[in-house]
């Protein structure tokens, strides 16, 4: 729309005159005049609704006084609006009274009531109410998500805001959009997840959809995700670029996939920990204050959910604390091999608790103590000074009960039972602690086999990515130019992936600064004497190596595409073609050999 | 091993029946697959019979059916022939041609008189090391069970 | 033809043959005549009667180039094939059968008793109710009587004896023979053990038909060959030809003729077992990339064996079908 | 049927219904209205069937309602022109026989006007109707609902047909010059509506029929369309072809089956005829109605809950602002008129503007239906000429109150109407004095309260049922009316405050003002306008704990005149609480037989109502049964 074709108004507000473009509602005029309406039921980003009544201003036209929604009415030329006259303080006294027989509880009636002098109300009470019916949750849910996930029911006094049908609505994106807008806090997201959260933050994801992928980041400029943005889930919503003054937000902005032509590839693609919910004995996932070894560097972090304090699902400081190694390594049941970086940072967890909770009781139930590397072993002897209890077992369950008779309970039903073996002294164990930590293995990524399979790859028998030779090309791969370094190689620590890391990019280097690549001379060669031209080379080359020599009515071999399988040397009806180091006389001769 | 070991060593037990027959087998192996799988197993210190004996070729559409016929013909009780999983082949589709290739040379071979089990077809990633040695092991027991195929005593004048 | 000094002598034997190569020495028409005025004919039981006697008469080395056809069958055909090397100052394998078995040497696929059985048995054409099979010595009226031994296996003659050239073809073609014939006389032979009048390359050098690079889907079994289109590669069309792995020379005769090669010139120069190059040829180009349907497609081609070893079968790595239970019998 | 294609084809179509209907020399009209069923009327249609088996000479109609339910079932006989009333199945073979074989009029089957007073006979002749001026519910008992053709024997469709001829712009003119006014409540001009819908910017524009009646004891919409539904079809294409109207709807509240069949059935017809559907009467008009089934909620009259309704939405209100002929179905211009005000337009294209405005007042032309129901002798559906007073309605063709108690009130406008007093009577009745004293025209429910009504249970009533009805958005709506109810309960339980009367005044006008839907605003009417007329008897339930009605039970008591009790035991009874026993004969004092226990008294009146010498007391204040036994003599 052009601005010229809008038409402008005259009005006069709480005395002062101003104009309005033709079709603004009373409300925008007035916020824009920095005059307080108040509001209940209004939002600016759903349509205005009428509904609370709380926004009546009292407006003159014509001569004619009326009572009106400020929030709906649209202001009309010559207009007098009063936003606080007599007439109508005492229509908003008298709705909030009315509003106060029902919410008394409710903090924002409160507030607004006492605002106005009303602290009581003289109409008969009923037991507060917590939502008050203004209908933003069922708007913003149908308007700017577009989920349609909430509606009223019923009508009159007995109307209530539900999902449809009372039940879990299956159109509800979970996007927590109603819970905002809540005025009162009826609305409260709960986490139905089979994971009782321990802190909320973690449970609902990653904070809100645009947010700084991490503390500093750079560049420092939000992203929306994708995932969790209701436009880009419903369509719906798009607020943010309502509200974006630079008109920065760009939702057409797509993943966009670019294609690189490169001679050499470092895959370091990393791991996964192992989700504890496999082993369900430990109780992760059902039990509040199990938590893995990756939430309590979350937790321990300083702009973490918790600030850095180190506390249980209900806030409480624990003051005992079981660290249980090797969970989903060293075991027949998950991997079998060692994670290698879980007894170190096993050990600067009970260092970090030992800060944070002094007096505290820790203990680390290890298989054995492997503590290889510059300055590790000294750690550990000063964790063994520091007073930590290093039990030597692994703890075999997680429990809220004791199991073992010989075990006393203690008098609290928040505690968790660690059961293990303490080899050294023998005899099975039960730990009553208030927080379980389970120092989670490393385990190859989730897509590690597709990568594998796009880069032609191998993986070894756990699913790392499989080296040239373990010993002396561990960077290597089978396939030349693709290097593979750190975790998705093996389990490794950060010295160790950092030394690989630089190892496999100097690898990738020289075959940059060396320009030209040298090829294993296997290549096949046409004997030009023999080959007919029958042409069956041509059509089994899946690298399209093999040309046709019309002239000669040969086939001719292209030495640098030739990728020296020796399917076209099979197929050469008339022996015609010979692949170096792999003829026909050497393999017979093998063969020969062989068979003696 | 230990069977054969005992068996040389003392010449009494050859005369014995219960002496194994030991089938020689021959297995052409892609290098970048069954062969790397090979590797890995020995390196994993996997156990599998040592009959077969491995000749590594760049993709088992390598293996000209004939190595197979003069394998046979040279004195070998089973040919394996191993590569990548279809659709996986180092070498985009070699593994096809092979495939058809083994199919076309087991059904003529079995014109020639010879059971199904002495050539055998497998796809063995790199990372199949159990899957390698199983194979291995399988078909040594299935040859073994055939018993010796001594192709030239079909032909050779006495 | 330059007249040599002496007239050649010259011989020609047949074994295990059906006696189409002895006709084709004479398809090179009326240069039979210039052949007799080259050469004298000094064994040719074909055309005349000569006896062993006579031959084991000869001098060694006597009779200059012996043209040596058939397969070796039984144990005549073994003791002539020596016989002759003895005789022969060179000896050359004529034809399919005697260099590579030819079509007798299919009989590879069967152990002599089943051959036995179908000849002197089971054919409808036969009576024989008291089962009597020939047997190597018979004793009538008080004379013995002697047979030749049918041998088990039916081998080519450079596995009897050496052999210095081979001509190729079942039967050799005009030209084959003829450029064969013009070497020996002219004397600018190759190297000994050498295939003479034939090409070094496959039948596709000299088949005038196209090759697309188009891959195969399904394989057509001879009568479904409808009218193929003269001018692509049969191959290519479904027919399973085995030109490209046949040793050049016949001129694509067959291939003219719309029909596919069947191979009698035997492999090409640097291959041993032509059946098993055409089983690797066939197999590469093949059009699916699904395993189930490779399979079916493969499933469509009917006795391989017999298809891809039609002649060659004695120069085969495999040499025959294998005797079951032979081995305890040999022992 | 071929479908009529031109004006000519419609009135030689019409000229063949009319040879048609004109061939039975006798017709017999059952009311088949929905009181009159309730009555019997379908019993009675198949003995007249059975009787009339075969008779070609009688037309048997089953019409909508002749309005004069009080005494149903009504068969009109013509051409004898007789009317008989509380007609039963037995009465069928004489009605036949005699009147329809012999022209005879049975005397015992006529209306009476009292108890042996008048006998009317004919139609035009009995009060109730020779006061009213019939336009829309004209031919009500002439013809056959079901039958377009006696619709247009009667005229049907040639207002479509001329108004098809004349411009747009002509047929806007006339209805604007008839200063027809919305019949659903607000009396808005229809023209000045149709017009502003014509012009209001939107690329489709909607024909909305709101025949949504959710009034207690309002039956005109329904009986209109149950009688004549192609009145109401003809009257909206009207209205398409002035306003350019793309498609129509309907709403009818499913609480109205017959009327729901009875218009289906007349759309089919119509379509079939040609007078829905595509080029109307070859006019270029594309036009046909939908039908579209109302849940039952009273606040789905209200347009822009309508609307939501008709949209599949929930039938909530919206802010409405911008005004429905602009935004309306869709957010796209509707024009919304209820069924009466459609009804009305083809007898405008027909006779004209000018002759429209003969009838009624100068501002408030024309007629109304009203359905005249309570404590009046004359119960039915009655169609006026605006302007007619109270008085003429509730005395002349109501016949004065019931049992010859006094008038008390009349609740005009349904339960957001107002409580006009008898002081009230002479007031003309239009849509203008109406809102003026403080109640509304609304669609035309009048309901009459004699004495023996308490106005403040009337005003708890309403607004009990407006809660009901309140679809709850807006506060002053919601809880609003809640207090209100809350303390009418506490005034008619004996328990109100001094200050409940300003308390309620204080709120019904703050939900007047502010709430967001007409249901809102007009809520509080009841109340408001009780209070005006009333306050005296609001006093009294306050101060006194006096209810003057004898209605509130909290301050009732039932008690026995022993001066006019027998002793009969009936009361005994239907007594569900045996609250009744009889006195032992040493405790009687007075003649005292039967002694009600007022502290089991339940007040249910079943004694009142079978006791045959009306020897069933109300006491208000209530009082205790000794006391009344003590002060039996002095009370009387």
């Amino acid at each position: 729309m052009e601005e010229t074709s809008v038409k402008m108004l005259k009005l006069t507000i709480d005395g002062i005159e101003t104009e309005a473009r033709e079709g603004e509602t009373i409300l925008q005029v007035a916020e824009r005049l920095m005059i307080d309406i108040p509001t209940l039921c209004h939002w600016k980003f759903v349509k205005p609704y009428g509904a609370c009544r709380i926004c009546t201003v009292e407006i003159e036209v014509h001569g004619k006084t009326r009572m009106v929604p400020s929030c709906s009415y649209k202001v009309r030329d010559g207009m007098v609006v009063k936003t606080r006259s007599e007439e109508v303080i005492k229509h908003r006294k008298m709705l909030l009274e009315l509003m106060l027989a029902r919410h008394s509880q409710v903090e924002v009636v409160r507030k607004l009531a006492h605002e106005y002098g009303v602290d009581t109300t003289r109409f008969e009470e009923m037991p507060s109410e917590q939502c008050i019916n203004c209908g933003l949750c069922v708007r913003v849910c149908d308007e700017v998500v577009g989920a349609n996930a909430l509606t009223f029911v019923k009508r009159g006094t007995e109307r209530y805001v539900s999902t449809p049908f009372e039940g879990e609505a299956e159109s509800c994106i979970a996007c927590g959009a109603c819970a905002y807008v809540c005025p009162t806090g009826h609305i409260t997201v709960q986490d139905i997840r089979d994971r009782k959260y321990v802190f909320s933050e973690l449970a609902l994801g990653p904070t809100t959809p645009i947010h700084i992928p991490f503390a500093a980041a750079i560049p420092g400029i939000p992203v929306i995700d994708s995932h969790t943005c209701i436009h880009m889930q419903t369509g719906g919503c798009g607020i943010c670029s309502k509200v974006c003054e630079p008109d920065a937000i760009d939702y057409e902005m797509q993943d966009t996939f670019e294609e690189m032509e490169v001679g050499s590839i470092i895959l370091a693609t990393g791991y996964k920990t192992f989700d504890p919910k496999r082993a369900e004995q430990y109780g992760y996932g059902r039990l509040d204050n199990v938590i893995t070894s990756l939430e309590f560097e979350h937790m321990s972090h300083a702009s973490g959910p918790t600030g850095g304090a180190f506390v249980k699902a209900d806030g409480s400081e624990p003051k005992s604390v079981a660290i249980l190694h090797c969970i989903g390594s060293r075991d027949k049941n998950y991997n079998e091999y060692c994670s290698r970086v879980c007894c170190m940072y096993s050990l600067k967890i009970a260092h970090l608790i030992r800060e944070k909770v002094p007096d505290a009781d820790i203990y680390e139930l290890y298989i054995d103590m492997r503590c290889p590397g510059s300055g590790y072993e000294e750690f550990y002897n000063r964790l063994l000074e520091e007073g930590v209890h290093f039990i030597r077992g692994k703890g075999v369950e997680v429990s809220q009960m004791p199991t073992l008779a010989t075990t006393t309970p203690v008098a609290s039903n928040s505690k968790l039972y660690v059961k293990c073996e303490d080899t050294l002294l023998g005899m099975p164990r039960e730990l009553p602690v208030d927080m379980v930590i389970l120092s989670v293995g490393l385990e190859p990524a989730a897509d590690a086999e597709e990568v594998a399979r796009v880069f032609k790859i191998s993986s070894k028998a756990d699913g790392f990515f499989m080296e040239k030779h373990p010993k002396l090309a561990p960077i290597d791969t089978l396939s030349d130019g693709i290097f593979i370094a750190g975790c998705a190689q093996g389990p490794k620590d950060i010295p160790d992936s950092v030394a690989q890391g630089a190892a496999a990019a100097a690898a990738a280097m020289s075959l940059i600064d060396a320009g030209e690549v040298a090829l294993e001379p296997i290549t096949s060669v046409v004997d030009e004497e023999v080959c007919t031209g029958c042409k069956t080379c041509l059509v089994v080359c899946p690298y399209g190596a093999i040309s046709f020599d019309e002239e000669k009515h040969v086939s001719v071999i292209n030495d640098a595409l030739c990728k020296a399988c020796g399917c076209c040397v099979a197929a050469c009806p008339s022996g015609a073609i010979t692949q170096r180091g792999f003829d026909d006389t050497q393999i017979e001769a093998e063969l020969a050999a062989l068979l003696m | 091993m230990a069977d054969i070991t005992t068996a040389e060593k003392s010449p009494a037990k050859l005369t014995k029946e219960v002496v194994r027959f030991e089938p020689r087998i021959i297995g052409f192996l892609c290098w970048w697959c069954s062969y790397a799988a090979s590797d890995m197993a020995g390196t994993s210190r996997l156990k599998y019979p040592p009959n077969v004996s491995i000749i590594r070729v760049m993709c088992s559409s390598r293996v000209d059916p004939a190595f197979v016929m003069r394998a046979f013909a040279e004195g070998a009780d089973g040919v394996l022939i191993a590569g990548c999983h279809l659709g996986e082949c180092h070498y985009v589709s070699g593994n096809y041609k092979t495939a058809a290739r083994i199919s076309l040379l087991k059904k003529t071979l079995a014109q020639f008189g010879f059971e199904d089990d002495r050539i055998r077809l497998e796809w063995i990633s790199a990372g199949e090391i159990r899957k390698f040695s199983k194979v291995i092991t399988d078909m040594t027991e299935k040859v073994r069970n055939l018993g010796p195929l001594n192709w030239r005593e079909n032909f050779e004048p006495k | 033809m330059e007249q040599p000094k002496e007239k050649l002598k010259l011989g020609v034997y047949w074994a295990a043959s059906c006696g189409g190569c002895d006709i084709s020495m004479l398809e090179i028409g009326e240069k039979i005549l210039t052949v007799d005025s080259l050469a004298d004919i000094v064994l040719w039981p074909c055309i005349a009667d000569f006896k062993y006697k006579d031959v084991k008469a000869y001098p060694d080395k006597y009779i200059d180039v012996m043209f040596f056809n058939g397969a070796i069958r039984n144990s005549e055909a073994e003791e002539i094939a020596h016989l002759l090397r003895e005789k022969s100052k060179i000896l050359i394998a004529y034809g399919s059968c005697s260099y590579e078995g030819g079509i007798p040497a299919l009989a590879n696929f069967y152990s002599k008793q089943e051959i036995f059985d179908r000849a002197y048995h089971e054919s409808q054409s036969t009576v024989n109710p008291d089962r009597i099979e020939p047997k190597t010595k018979h004793t009538e009226n008080g004379y013995e009587l002697y047979l030749p031994e049918f041998w088990e296996t039916v081998r080519k003659l450079s596995d009897i004896v050496d052999v210095d050239y081979f001509i190729p073809g079942c039967p050799p073609a005009e030209n084959t023979t003829w450029s064969a014939i013009e070497a020996i006389v002219s004397g600018q032979l190759p190297p000994v053990g050498s295939i003479i009048g034939a090409g070094n390359k496959s039948v596709c050098d000299e088949c005038p038909r196209e090759r697309k690079e188009t891959k195969i889907k399904r394989f057509k079994r001879p009568h479904e060959y409808v009218a193929p289109d003269p001018e692509q590669c049969l191959l290519e069309q479904g027919i399973i030809c085995l030109g490209p792995a046949t040793r050049s020379g016949c001129e694509a005769r067959c291939i003219n003729s719309g029909m596919p090669c069947r191979g009698c010139y035997g492999p090409c120069a640097d291959v041993y077992d032509q059946g098993a190059k055409m089983i690797s040829a066939i197999g590469s180009v093949l059009e699916s990339e699904d395993g189930e349907e490779i399979q079916r497609v493969i499933d469509e081609i009917m006795d391989p064996a017999g298809l891809f070893y039609r002649f060659s079968m004695s120069h085969s790595y495999l040499l025959r079908r294998r005797l079951v239970g032979a081995k305890e019998e040999m022992k | 049927m071929p479908k009529i294609e031109t004006a000519e084809q419609v009135k030689r179509f019409q000229e063949h219904c009319k040879s048609a209907l004109d061939r039975f020399p006798i017709v017999v009209s059952l009311c088949n209205g929905t009181a009159c069923c309730a009555m019997g009327a379908k019993e009675l249609a198949a003995a007249f069937e059975k009787e009339l088996a075969g008779d070609e000479s009688v037309k048997f109609i089953k019409s909508g309602c002749h309005g004069f339910c009080e005494v149903g079932p009504l068969v009109v006989v013509r051409p004898l022109d007789v009317v008989y009333q509380r007609v039963k199945p037995d009465d069928v073979p004489e009605i036949v026989d005699r009147s329809l074989r012999h022209n005879e009029v049975i005397d015992r089957l006529l209306y009476r006007f009292g108890d042996g007073g008048k006998v009317f006979a004919k139609e035009g002749e009995i009060p109730f109707y020779s006061n009213q001026s019939k336009v829309v519910l004209a031919l009500n008992s002439l013809i056959d609902p079901y039958s377009i053709d006696d619709y247009l024997a009667y005229g049907g469709y040639s207002a479509l047909a001329r108004a098809l001829e004349m411009t747009p712009d002509a047929v806007l003119k006339e209805i604007t010059d008839a200063n027809l006014r919305g019949r659903g409540g607000g009396g808005f001009d229809a023209g000045r509506k149709w017009n502003s819908c014509r012009t209001a910017a939107g690329e489709r524009r909607h024909i909305v029929c709101n025949a949504d009646e959710g009034d207690p004891g309002a039956f005109m919409d329904e009986s209109i369309l149950e009688g004549n539904p192609h009145s109401v079809i003809e009257g909206m294409v009207i209205g398409a072809w002035a306003i350019g109207g793309d498609d129509g709807f309907i709403y009818i509240r499913n609480e109205y089956p017959r009327a729901l069949k009875a218009f289906g059935n007349a759309l089919k017809q119509a379509r079939e005829y040609g007078f829905l559907g595509e080029n109307i009467l070859s006019s270029g008009l594309d036009f046909d109605i939908k039908v579209s089934r109302g849940g039952g909620a009273f606040v789905c009259g209200e347009s822009s809950a309508l609307f939501r309704s008709l949209e599949g939405e929930v039938g909530e209100p919206r802010a409405k602002y911008v005004h429905s002929v602009e935004r309306g179905y869709r957010d796209e211009p509707t024009n919304l008129n209820n069924v009466e005000t459609w009804a009305n337009v083809p007898h405008i294209i027909n006779r004209g503007a000018e002759w429209f405005r003969s009838t009624g007042t100068k501002d408030s032309p024309g007629t109304k239906v009203f359905s005249l129901v309570g404590k009046v002798e004359n119960t039915g559906l009655i169609e006026v000429p605006m302007g007619i007073t109270l008085r003429e309605i509730i005395f002349d063709i109501g016949g004065g109150i019931k049992g010859g108690k006094n008038f008390k009130a009349v609740q005009t406008g349904g339960p957001s109407g107002g409580c006009l007093p008898a002081s009230s009577l002479d007031l003309p009745v239009d849509f203008d004095v109406l809102t003026r004293a403080g109640s509304m025209m609304g669609s035309g429910g009048m309901i009459v309260m004699d004495e023996e009504t308490c106005v403040v249970d009337v005003a708890k009533y309403f607004t009990d049922f407006l809660i009901e009805e309140s679809c709850g958005k807006c506060l002053p709506c919601r809880e609003g009316l809640m207090h209100m109810s809350g303390i009418l309960h506490r005034i008619t339980e004996g328990k109100g405050k001094p200050e409940d009367l300003r308390r309620l005044v204080k709120l019904g006008d703050a939900v007047a003002a502010a709430s967001l839907c007409g249901l809102g605003v007009s809520a509080p009417n009841p109340v408001l306008s009780s209070i005006r007329y009333f306050e005296d008897e609001y006093l009294a339930h306050i101060n006194e704990h006096r209810c003057p009605g004898s209605v509130c039970s909290a301050l009732i008591s039932y008690h026995i005149d022993p001066a006019m009790c027998t002793g009969c035991g009936t009361c005994e009874k239907v007594c569900p609480v045996d609250a009744i026993k009889p006195v032992p004969d040493e405790e009687r004092k007075d003649g005292l037989l039967r002694e009600i226990d007022a502290d089991v008294c339940e007040k249910c009146s079943a004694c009142k109502e079978v006791c045959p010498e009306e020897a069933i007391v109300v006491e208000s204040p209530a009082v205790t049964t000794e006391h009344y036994r003590e002060n039996v003599t002095e009370m009387r």
